[in-house]
């Protein structure tokens, strides 16, 4: 295993420590429990939006903590959630008195421990809702499974629920917005190769030479199934059509299109799978009215990429324009 | 005889050694059907446990255990984090007060601590998740307690069957957890949790066991 | 070899054609010979900014080609410089009646390439003038050789130049800010992978589990040295000692710190690069006024970093403030 | 009997051949003290100068390698690029409209292809480029020449002393283009683009020598 790390059990720390450093105009990183806000949090009547999860996703959540995004993020250890102890002050730091959205990907271990902190914070009169997100369509959705995991959506469910919180709705309108964003977007992924967590100091899984991982999460976890490397245009094919089928979008409809690197996969490479998608969803007459290119949501330096759309609508199209100003998004200011 | 604060101690000092002698392990099995950190986030929290017991030395059974959950709960996250914290939370909720837990407390403790699992994961038997391991020691615990066995017996047989409950999630087809994202591929590999929870049952035994030994001789610490 | 690719002679178009789609709220691409132009190209009076050289550097150079920042860039086939025959019509689409300053990194191809395409746009009655960037402190200058190479310090260069044209200052102004910049910024890499050239299909280099390259380019060449694998706060010092060193800043000055990724590298590791440099800087008495850590000018996939510093005078860092709206650098607007 | 037309036209023929023929080993040259693509480069320029030969049928040696320097100068790129090109575009300039290439006019065609690279590259003997090939080339030549040698002749030596030139350029201390910067690690690899040199001096070489045998021939295509 080679990392640009000092200890595998410092790696988060000090690599908080080190954004917090280079991100000082934008926010404030609390040490112990580890938590960041925004510089300006509290913002005084506008509702919090509180996201975290594991770490090993950067920029996912602290790189999008600050104006019109999230108002804080909590890092748990690498590929583990944070717990209530780190949660709870979090979100007591954010709440501007019209109280605070959490946002949580759909994996057991986030739900218990941001239902607990919700609970907590509660219990000390801040009013909480939670936005629960699944977009992730290589896994099943059942009653009587873990469900959905949620993935590459949860950047978008964050961006446009922070630009709705920054201008002025309320609690259960973001909320509602939020879960807007969850109910209209799907993603799929794939892995031309494992990830090392640190603490762990070998490959997730193991790879043939030519196999590939399809349906891949953002944990290393292993996908639904292993199949021969394919060139980049059916390897597209593969994951938008599951997403375009589940999402139900028909011809005439908006989407954003969102190709996002699981870290380890050259930018160019993501711009040949956009082609491709672009190119699909073109010959379906669905209409790409926005785009999202990058490492946004990864699983450290894993090698590829996961395909999201999300269906728009004039009110999300607005709030997907409004400007952000984080270390990871950035427009309009 | 039943267990007391020493035996709880005793118990949290082998659970916290045993989970960094079998942290490459669980993670190992983690690794094949998860995300290759039970291991470390098992040992993480029990390192903590066993740091907080030396700064505040607990004066009851129950005070060990819920000692245990918080930092069970405020270090471990993950899935594995919110569910031991219930459990060790529920047990000591359980033993009361009381400082000579005696076989029949000790099952309701037990049961207590799986009741809050299921309570907080929704798993059901055979949905290949700790829930497995501690479903057969609870009801082996049970049968040892009603067949008149002292506390470390009950304890005993508690671990044995949650090592089989473990062993026998190999087969099982994830429905709950991150190996349930692997639909069938998750058949075939232990799961993780139900492996610690048996390390964990069987350092509790191993802990009543050696303080059953020591209650006999003249010399013993208390 | 597994990437996201179809043809590996098509990569660059391919990838450059989805980078058009992507963003074609900011560039024009033209596809034969294929350049990248700012939508609104040529902007009358203002001195036009034109970068390019070989692909597999992404976002360098078409993700910073737009407002306050670049004109054109012409990306080559990977590694391998563009040709005089794309390099003049670009330079041509951007030419806004004030002249044109090509932006060229130094590669004997690039400046060959560049030499002739220039040449040829003065004849046809265009003013070039060019910015040779060269702030890689690995390789020895001297009359004798090629010479530094242009690494990281480019993207400071584009943004400060690009800056400096959008405010109107003239073709002079603007080259000379470009050299002040080059003068005064200095870098060093290190790999701890190869990348994999894709009409070469191999590593560039082999390096063994436990060694890693110090004194890398940005061309999957091997570096100046080869030493056993160290820890992040380590190997930060090996490359910012002789950084600082050669730029001979001194205590009370003010910097731009630059963590650059090579591609592989996830961002989580960048920060803790990062931190250790901030600290080292701040031992040493130099104020980091300002910072830049991402992937900015990459080696395809490599695993591995850069560390840029550039000492600030308060024209350079209003130059550096001011809005830039671009695929992959964007604030103020 | 000199070179002509269809000379040249076998010669960029085989060139091509041959790039396409060395395209890996000169990439795994470059990928010694380089970037892996000089093989990749060349075969692609030259496949385009075949393309261009089949579109637009030269009517003289230099009108040939004119075609084949604007080829190269837009479709190779990097170093070798415009270093062929500028070679090819001297070359061609100093053959002036002559149909029949004869022993000296070959000569001062290799001298001025030499020179253009020089001019451009700045590089000089020892500095493990391409120059190294093409300083013993034109040298050879020149004696073969001055010897009374045929053009044929005159071409197989220097490009047999290219190859030697070539060869000797593993020792070098690479002081110009990318190999330079590794510094003493450029020692013991050999110069890519040397190598590309001496094979394409070999493919006009054999071009002309294969001119020569058909030429007695009444079949000749001439
Ligand atoms: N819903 C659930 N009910 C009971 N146990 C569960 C549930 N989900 C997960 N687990 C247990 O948690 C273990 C995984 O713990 P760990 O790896 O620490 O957390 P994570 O899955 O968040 O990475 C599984 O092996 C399983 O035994
Ligand atoms: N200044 C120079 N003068 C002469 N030849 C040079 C010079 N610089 C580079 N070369 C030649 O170019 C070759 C490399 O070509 P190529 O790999 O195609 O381009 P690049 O170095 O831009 O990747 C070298 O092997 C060397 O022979
Ligand atoms: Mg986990
Ligand atoms: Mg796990
Ligand atoms: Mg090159
Ligand atoms: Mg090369």
């Amino acid at each position: 295993m080679k990392k640009l790390i000092n200890d595998p059990r410092a790696v988060v720390n000090e690599s908080v420590e080190g954004f917090g450093q280079a991100h000082a105009d934008l926010v404030t990183v609390v040490p112990d429990p580890l938590y960041i806000t925004r510089r300006d949090a509290p913002v005084k009547g506008k509702v919090g939006l509180v996201s975290g999860g594991g770490s090993g996703h950067e920029p996912l959540h602290a790189g999008f903590v600050g104006f019109g995004m999230l108002d804080a993020a909590v890092p748990g250890p690498v590929f583990t959630s944070p717990t209530p102890d780190a949660i709870l002050p979090a979100t007591m730091a954010v709440d501007g008195g019209a109280g605070v959205v959490q946002i949580v990907k759909n994996y057991t271990g986030d739900v218990l421990n941001f239902e607990t902190a919700a609970e907590l914070a509660q219990a000390e009169g801040v009013e909480v809702r939670t936005i629960l997100v699944n977009d992730d369509v290589a896994v099943q959705d059942s009653l009587y499974t873990a469900g959905r995991r949620g993935v590459a959506g949860t950047v978008l469910v964050e961006k446009i629920a922070g630009a709705a919180a920054e201008r002025g709705d309320d609690l259960d309108t973001v909320t509602a917005i939020g879960n807007r964003v969850n109910s209209n977007v799907r993603s799929m992924g794939v892995a031309l190769s494992a990830c090392i967590v640190p603490h762990a100091g070998q490959p997730s899984f193991d790879l043939e030479e030519n196999e590939i991982e399809i349906g891949i999460g953002i944990h290393g976890e292993p996908g639904r199934h292993r199949i021969p490397m394919e060139n980049a245009d059916g390897i597209t094919d593969r994951l938008l059509d599951p997403v375009l089928e589940d999402l139900g979008i028909a011809s005439g409809e908006e989407v954003l299109l969102f190709v996002n690197g699981m870290g380890g996969t050259p930018q160019s490479e993501l711009y040949i799978v956009y082609r491709r998608a672009a190119q699909v969803l073109a010959e379906r007459g669905i209409s790409v009215a926005r785009s999202l290119v990058g490492n946004y949501i990864t699983a450290l330096e894993m090698q590829g990429c996961s395909i999201t759309v999300l269906r728009l609508d004039s009110e999300l199209k607005e709030l997907w324009d409004a400007p952000v100003q984080t270390a990871a998004m950035r427009w309009g200011r | 005889m039943g267990l007391d604060t020493a035996w709880a101690v005793a118990f949290l000092h082998a659970a916290a050694l045993s989970m960094a002698e079998h942290r490459d392990e669980l993670i190992a099995l983690d690794r094949a059907i998860g995300d290759s950190d039970h291991g470390e986030n098992m040992d993480r929290g029990f390192e903590a446990v066993v740091a907080k017991l030396g700064d505040t030395p607990p004066e009851s059974p129950a005070a060990a255990l819920k000692l245990t959950a918080m930092v069970l709960m405020s270090k471990v996250g993950g899935a594995a984090g919110p569910l031991y914290g219930t459990a060790f939370l529920r047990a000591a909720t359980a033993l009361g007060e009381t400082a000579d837990v005696g076989p029949d407390v000790l099952v309701s403790a037990l049961q207590a601590a799986l009741d809050g699992v299921v309570a907080r994961g929704k798993a059901e038997a055979g949905d290949k998740t700790m829930v497995d391991a501690w479903i057969p020691a609870v009801a082996a615990a049970r049968d040892a307690a009603t067949a008149g066995e002292p506390a470390a017996a009950v304890l005993a047989a508690a671990a044995s069957a949650a090592a089989a409950g473990a062993a026998a999630t190999e087969p099982m087809l994830a429905r709950k957890g991150r190996a349930s994202y692997l639909g069938e591929r998750s058949v075939g590999h232990r799961d993780p949790g139900a492996q610690s929870s048996a390390l964990l049952l069987l350092a509790a035994a191993q802990a009543a066991s050696q303080q059953d030994s020591h209650a006999g001789s003249p010399e013993s610490p208390r």
